[in-house]
């Protein structure tokens, strides 16, 4: 994508305010009273007041859901596009603009259903953004239907005698897809939201979140035995300190895949943190690299310069 | 050497020699299988034509097995406008016998055969046609020492072809060099061999009479460009300022994503291949909602499948170009046919009111003007346009005149200007100026972009009249556009008998059809629709003036007895004058064919419903 | 207890008590909170009239939050045929103050503003109303011993409404219990003393009359079914031999996928959930191809997801049923609300020349019986046919006559007889009668049913003559169909003034707004359309008995002034006087808009164009 | 999907023929002299012929592709439906028929890109048919674009500098996917592939087989690394016996996903075989309980009945 030089951006360098986080408050969130998205929301909101990230350089996208409300409720430029495509929209505005910070916000019904190919492949190529997966085991928006993440046994609207169909586990899946930063985390852990935030934005490369949020509608209680207060346990991943330590043998190395898929294997609720993290170019800097690589070979010739030459070429 | 067979045709009809013929204007049709590169003869007639006072207009098959196989090239070349590939050809040069059995039927009587008398016998009894026999494989092999094979016959070909009509041979060597250099010195020297063989074949021999093209009649001081349709929409997508598409292969769009993937990366721009033709839209519209104008396209089945998104392109009124390059239907259909069976889902595909730009290019040339047309468009009234191209024009060969690029480039970069704080994405009273994201906009309160019904804001609602004023704001965009458009000229008889009306790759045809009517002393004319949707204004006016008219169309009939432009002209107009003449057999319209359909039709009363009283 | 408030509207307009009146019907408009269980009321009343011999119809509109929120309940309950959901109400009732503030424009002059006086303060100086305060929430508690909390104020709210319209007590009873009984005994006798309490209010101090509903004037012998339009199309499917089915959820589709998720395995059938709509429409063919003819359905944004596999289906001639339930649009648009302008779309949405079968049910009972009729034509002519259900008709809920179903169930069974060595799928003389994989051939060559164009064996051709002949085949199905169905019926006047057009759910209003004009002694007739595609024959000779017709649809007047459907009309018949009545409101069409929009129009003269000479 | 009592099957019990390979053979290829997928057809008809599957059960499905042009060479009952939509397509097909023996046929465009999700989620929901998917690692059909399996580097029509995008491992993305049969094999190695064939057809569930199958019009050679006969290697899956010996220890243990996935991530060429096996009751199975169940409480009630008390309800 345009080198820095002569990158649209360039244009724009407005003078700027602090950003705070009631600038970021928009629309009253539509959700119901206790829905676990209030809380993911609130920590997006922190997190950017706290990594102080150009108002104007932040874009809010999502599809369809409730989780996929988001973008009305923060004051950013955003996009609520159709529902299970967020990941390409959001890879076109990424590698369109390699100086803006995409976000991305949606469901399991969204991301793992029917987007269930546009994150593996959007993964792979290794766009970058921060992909939330607003994770509540059930369909919210269409009020209670069975999604690829419900457990089996869930009576749903359409398994009104228990979901039968084996349910996908979401780290398993993303450790495949090749996505560089996987991390899993809680919509009841603000704190621990907060940090994945932090890590996925601060990782370049396609960076996912799974954030088990609770429908409180239509799948009170899914999480409770995540959830220490309710008799549940929220157990982190220790990832390797490097310090020599014996104890360090023991714990996570995050650049391990085969490791990352053995702890996605946990039995339930599993195990939260960062399950994996990678250094690998980016689509953005693959591409930028082309472009630069092929400027390089016509240098300093003007855009008309070169389609002019090619029509000489046809001569 | 020279089998006894040849002597046969040598001998058969002998003539006189090295008279000369001036002609106008000549149909070649090779015919042999895909892997004897006898494309490659063609665009090299057809370069050269750029490089010479001729225009030219080629057509092709593709062979529809994986494998390859059976496949023509036919090229026309003629010093006056060529509008056609051509219903006959003149010369039919046959390489095997199931050429010449299939093909035969296409070249016109007292036409030239040239086959190669290695694998052709053809019927010396039917004395409808000239025979030439030449030993092209034979020649070949031995004029290259036999090492390259049979390869090269293509150009020892068009080395007979470039003495047959006296060519200019420098510019041939030229084009030869320019083309193979790259391939290295031994491929380049086996070619000039080949080409000289073929030049220096006694064909006079045979034939009686060499032939010399007119000095031509079109003035050619500007340079001329020679390229297929579906490069000329790319260039002209680049020349639009289109940096950004996405896309997913399928035949016939595939050339242009292509094209833009290698070309893009020197304007700074990037062409990604994505997972299917859903992910293609998205990313394209990812793209173009960041400010930077992007491009998808696709065939029939990937065209259906952006439906969903392309209505939120709408909603949203994000510009995008979509490029729809028609084939045979519908489901996978004929892959490697032409037809115009996509206009009504172009304009009615997406579920809602959707109102969005439909162009069509008209031949090779408009290919490219159209796109930085719909560059234009997409971008103003921020909104989704679709270019109709199809199989055809997408790979015939044309020559025109070069672009005025100075003139037409437009700038690709995207306005990230400060906004006001009463800035809104969906103001009532005003179109539509989307601010890209990285734009600063005082007070900060950024928009959300949506396919949710919105108010100005971008606010989901579900309040009644706003629906209906935002349903009227994304109608009545298109309404100023036909208001802008220019109103479509009128060729040949401005009023009187019959109006041909047509769309797309239909012009070439249309144009010698009426050429041809009127040489007859017949009132026909011929309107073409560039802008099909919103359609120009003042139709009625022009239909007004002729007693009946006759869409035609590469589509079907269908229920009622009428194409897809006729329908919808005719709920446009309820003109019943309005009937169709139309075709799916996968080829493009003969002229003889619509002059036949028009004959048909002229007859049969002009079919009206008398209103109340009844 | 009663609070001073009360006291005072009890004092303001009371009355001498007891008088009873005979009414015909009653629109009552119940507006609260989703939360507030007023469907239950709702629905209630009309199971209690199907019950009874009165007609009754419903409409709602559903919070578009998330977490709920204002939503009403409309019920017109009569003793004549009920057409549409009622203009105005005679009657609102009104737990909030914003249920007030925001419906008492629904409200006619003269009719009685029931409220809660809890929660509401009405203007009560604006005479045009009449006053009831009910302390609904404190009498409900207080029946209620507190425990419950305020649920249970709509139960004591249909009691109210039973004591007003002397509504049979006993059968309300017993639909309590079989309601609630499985809910537990506490349940049950919670709304119980919910009901007799609101039953016992002495509304009679407050309003100076009761009422009681004329003895009905339709014969009622027959027993009668309460349901919504989901529902009834639904059961419909069942009836028609649908066993099989896929689907991916949303609204207002997903209650006809959870229905048969949930019916159908009784049946030995099966829905599958899949993971998209791509998906669902693929196994919904793969059912249908094995034999066992299944159905897939959605809204809009799930629809344009499907007409890439629609179009294999009209291709490879394989039967499916395709239902769309309409939204408001474009993209996701208004998911909530209704709209008729998915039209064009479910005709011409797929690329290439794709004939495929559109019909649309009038009311709840139709939906009934559109559904065996596409499952009838499905079969018959192997090819898709898609149901346009909308948005009001999928929600509403009505009465009508238990369906024969002895006479209308279809056998589902496919046909897997052997077949004779001469077999083929694409006959060209014949219609496609597929052989269900299972099915034994004589000498083994099993055919391949093919979304490629294909010879009458179904292999892959591009024979141009061939391509042609398939055309036609496809095409002309729908042609022997147009001749099979019934030419539709003009009610009301049968020549004259005006034609109202119409199709899907406006068949009521339209009904209505007939009836209304004629008893004004004007010349209106009404023709309605359920067979969309192919149209039925003989629609000129019906239009020219009118001097203007116009066409009445929930969709937008388009780039050129016509709706959806007037625009095919307008096409097939290319006449004039065919003009539009829309709306995009996202709301039914009240009688009264449709009598203004005729006036509106009726003035202006008939936009003809001359033809030649001009 | 009807209980096999009352399942259409029934009706047709034809007088039949010893199934032969001749009786199989339809219109000739019209892939190129030399394709890998002629190798996978004769395999096919070969392995029909010895198992004798009654012909009119066998069903041909297919997708769009060089390798998707399959069900026109195999005279069984067959459908050539669009691109990507295979599986979901004989899904139905299989669910509707539990009668039919459904085969499934496709390029690694069709399966793995397009076709992704549809392949995650059939696999998941574990329906009754045989899957095999004949890479070549590239687009054949649309002549020489990339494919989700082109290696780094490969030149193509659509990366004529070199594909960037990172590819998947298909053998990893099956083993998340759920699918409950998972084998590699090479179209250069006819014993091998219609052992595989053999045990695909045995499980009961939804089994893939993977098959190298070189495009040698726009991808010779890509192979030959696992060709012996060209100074590649071709190493086999050693699976366990359970003999109790020491060598055992060390051989695969195919109910084991974990090393399954370890075995998908060895260098390329990598090892063929079976990876894994699951038995998991398949949704044919789980769609005929619920069938079952709703059965035995209408016990003996015909459809009639049904429906009429189900209108009963509604007075
Ligand atoms: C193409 C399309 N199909 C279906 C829908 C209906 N729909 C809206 S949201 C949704 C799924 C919601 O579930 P999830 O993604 O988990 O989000 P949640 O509401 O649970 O946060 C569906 C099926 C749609 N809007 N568009
Ligand atoms: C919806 C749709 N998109 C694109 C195409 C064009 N197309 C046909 S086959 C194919 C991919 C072929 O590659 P693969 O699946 O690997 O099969 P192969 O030819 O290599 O055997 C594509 C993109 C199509 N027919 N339909
Ligand atoms: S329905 Fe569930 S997910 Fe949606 S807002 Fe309510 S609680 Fe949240
Ligand atoms: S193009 Fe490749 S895959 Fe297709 S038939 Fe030829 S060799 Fe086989
Ligand atoms: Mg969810
Ligand atoms: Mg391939």
């Amino acid at each position: 994508m345009p080198s820095t030089t002569d990158s649209p951006v360039a244009e724009s360098e407005p003078k700027r305010e602090k950003l705070t986080r009631n600038m970021l408050k928009a629309d009253r969130p539509t959700w119901c009273p206790g829905c676990g998205d209030f809380a993911v929301l609130a920590a997006y909101y922190r997190v950017l007041e706290k990594l102080q990230i150009p108002h104007e350089k932040i874009v809010t996208v999502a599809g369809i859901g409730c989780s996929s409300r988001f973008p009305y409720f923060v004051k950013t430029h955003g996009s609520h596009f159709i529902h299970g495509r967020a990941v390409p929209f959001a890879s076109g505005v990424s590698l369109g603009r390699p100086d803006l910070r995409v976000f991305v916000f949606g469901g399991d019904g969204d991301g793992f259903s029917i987007g269930g190919n546009h994150l593996d492949h959007g993964a792979r190529k290794n766009f970058n953004l921060t992909y939330v997966i607003m994770d509540n085991f059930v369909y919210g928006l269409t009020k209670a239907q069975t999604s690829p993440t419900s457990p089996l046994g869930f009576r749903s609207k359409t398994d009104p005698s228990g979901a039968v169909d084996q349910p996908i586990n979401p780290m398993k899946k993303l450790v495949t897809s090749g996505a560089t930063f996987i991390a899993r985390s809680h919509a009841s852990q603000v704190k621990h939201m907060m940090e994945m935030y932090e890590r996925a934005i601060a990782h370049d490369g396609f960076s996912v979140i799974e954030i088990l949020s609770e429908c409180v509608e239509f799948y009170a209680g899914a999480f409770d035995a995540s959830i220490p207060r309710k008799g549940g346990t929220f157990e982190l991943i220790e990832e390797k300190k490097g310090d020599g330590s014996p104890e360090d043998e023991h714990r996570h190395d995050v650049c391990n895949e085969l490791e990352a898929y053995r702890l996605a294997d946990l039995p339930w609720p599993g195990i939260f943190g960062v399950f994996y993290e990678e250094r690998r170019p980016t689509k953005n800097v693959l591409e930028a690299e082309l472009i630069g690589k092929a400027r390089l070979r016509h240098n300093g010739s003007t855009d008309y310069d070169l389609l002019k030459a090619t029509l000489n070429h046809l001569k | 050497m020279i089998s006894p067979s040849d002597l046969n045709t040598l001998n058969h009809n002998r003539a006189a020699t090295g008279k000369v013929e001036r002609i106008e204007d000549v149909v070649i049709r090779l015919a042999g299988n895909s892997q004897d590169g006898i494309q490659t003869v063609g665009s090299f007639l057809a370069r050269l034509a750029g490089r010479s006072d001729q225009d030219v207009m080629t057509y092709m098959t593709i062979p529809s097995t994986i494998a390859g196989g059976p496949s023509i090239y036919q090229v026309r070349m003629g010093s006056g406008e060529v509008l056609s590939a051509g219903d006959e050809a003149d010369f039919l040069i046959a390489f095997y016998q199931h050429s010449y059995e299939e093909h035969i039927i296409a070249l016109r009587e007292g036409g030239v055969l040239v086959y190669d008398t290695e694998y052709v016998q053809p019927n010396l009894d039917d004395r409808r046609f000239v025979y030439v026999g030449v030993p092209i494989t034979g020649l070949t092999i031995e004029a290259m020492g036999g090492t390259a094979k049979d390869k090269g016959k293509n150009i020892f070909v068009l080395g007979l072809i470039a003495r047959i009509f006296n060519l200019n041979v420098e510019k041939l060597h030229d084009l030869l060099r320019e083309r193979l250099e790259s391939k290295g010195e031994g491929v380049l020297r086996n070619a000039m061999v080949a080409f000289d063989t073929g030049f220096a074949f006694p064909v006079d021999n045979v034939i009686d009479r060499y032939y010399q093209f007119d000095p031509t009649t079109s003035d050619r001081d500007k340079s001329q460009v020679t390229m297929d349709g579906n490069l000329a929409l790319t260039l002209g997508l680049i020349a639009g300022g289109v940096r950004c598409g996405a896309g997913y292969p399928i035949t016939p769009w595939s050339p242009i994503m292509e094209t833009l993937r290698k070309e893009l990366p020197k304007y700074g721009g990037v062409f990604v291949q994505a997972e299917d033709e859903l992910a293609a839209v998205s990313l394209a519209l990812g793209f173009s909602y960041a400010g930077r104008l992007a491009v998808t396209g696709s065939a029939g089945p990937g065209i259906s499948l952006k439906m969903e998104a392309l209505g939120w392109a709408v909603m949203a009124e994000v510009p995008l170009i979509v490029v729809n390059v028609q084939r045979g239907g519908p489901s996978t259909g004929l892959p490697t046919n032409v037809e115009q069976s996509d206009l009504m889902q172009a304009i009615y595909g997406s579920h809602g009111d959707t109102p969005r730009i439909v162009l069509a290019p008209k031949d090779v040339e408009d290919c490219f003007f159209i796109a930085i047309e719909a560059a234009r468009i997409a971008r103003d009234y921020s909104i989704p346009v679709i270019i109709l191209s199809d199989q055809a024009l997408a790979t015939r060969i044309e020559v025109f005149e070069e672009p005025n690029l100075k003139d037409l480039m437009l700038d690709p970069d995207p306005d990230l200007s400060d906004r006001p704080a009463d800035y809104v994405p969906y103001p009532l009273e005003r179109r539509t100026r989307h601010a890209p994201p990285g734009s600063f906009i005082e007070g900060g309160n950024y928009p959300v972009v949506t396919g949710l019904e919105h108010d100005e804001a971008g606010h989901p609602t579900a309040n009644p009249k706003l629906h209906m004023q935002m349903t009227a704001r994304r109608r009545e965009k298109l309404k100023r556009l036909a208001e802008e458009i220019p109103l479509p000229e009128v060729t040949g008889s401005q009023h009187g008998d019959i109006l041909f009306v047509g769309w797309g790759s239909t012009w070439g045809p249309l144009q010698e059809a009426v050429h041809r009517a009127r040489s007859k002393g017949q009132e026909f004319g011929h309107l073409h629709l560039r802008y099909l949707h919103p359609l120009p204004e003042g139709l009625q006016t022009i239909f007004s003036r002729f007693r009946q008219i006759f869409v035609v169309e590469m589509n079907d009939e269908g229920l009622y007895g009428y194409g897809q432009l006729a329908g919808i002209l005719r709920a446009r107009t309820c003109n019943p004058a309005i009937r169709s003449i139309t075709k799916t057999d996968g080829l493009t319209f003969k002229v003889r064919e619509i002059l036949e359909g028009a004959n048909r039709l002229r007859g049969d009363a002009v079919s009206t419903f008398s209103a109340y009283p009844y």
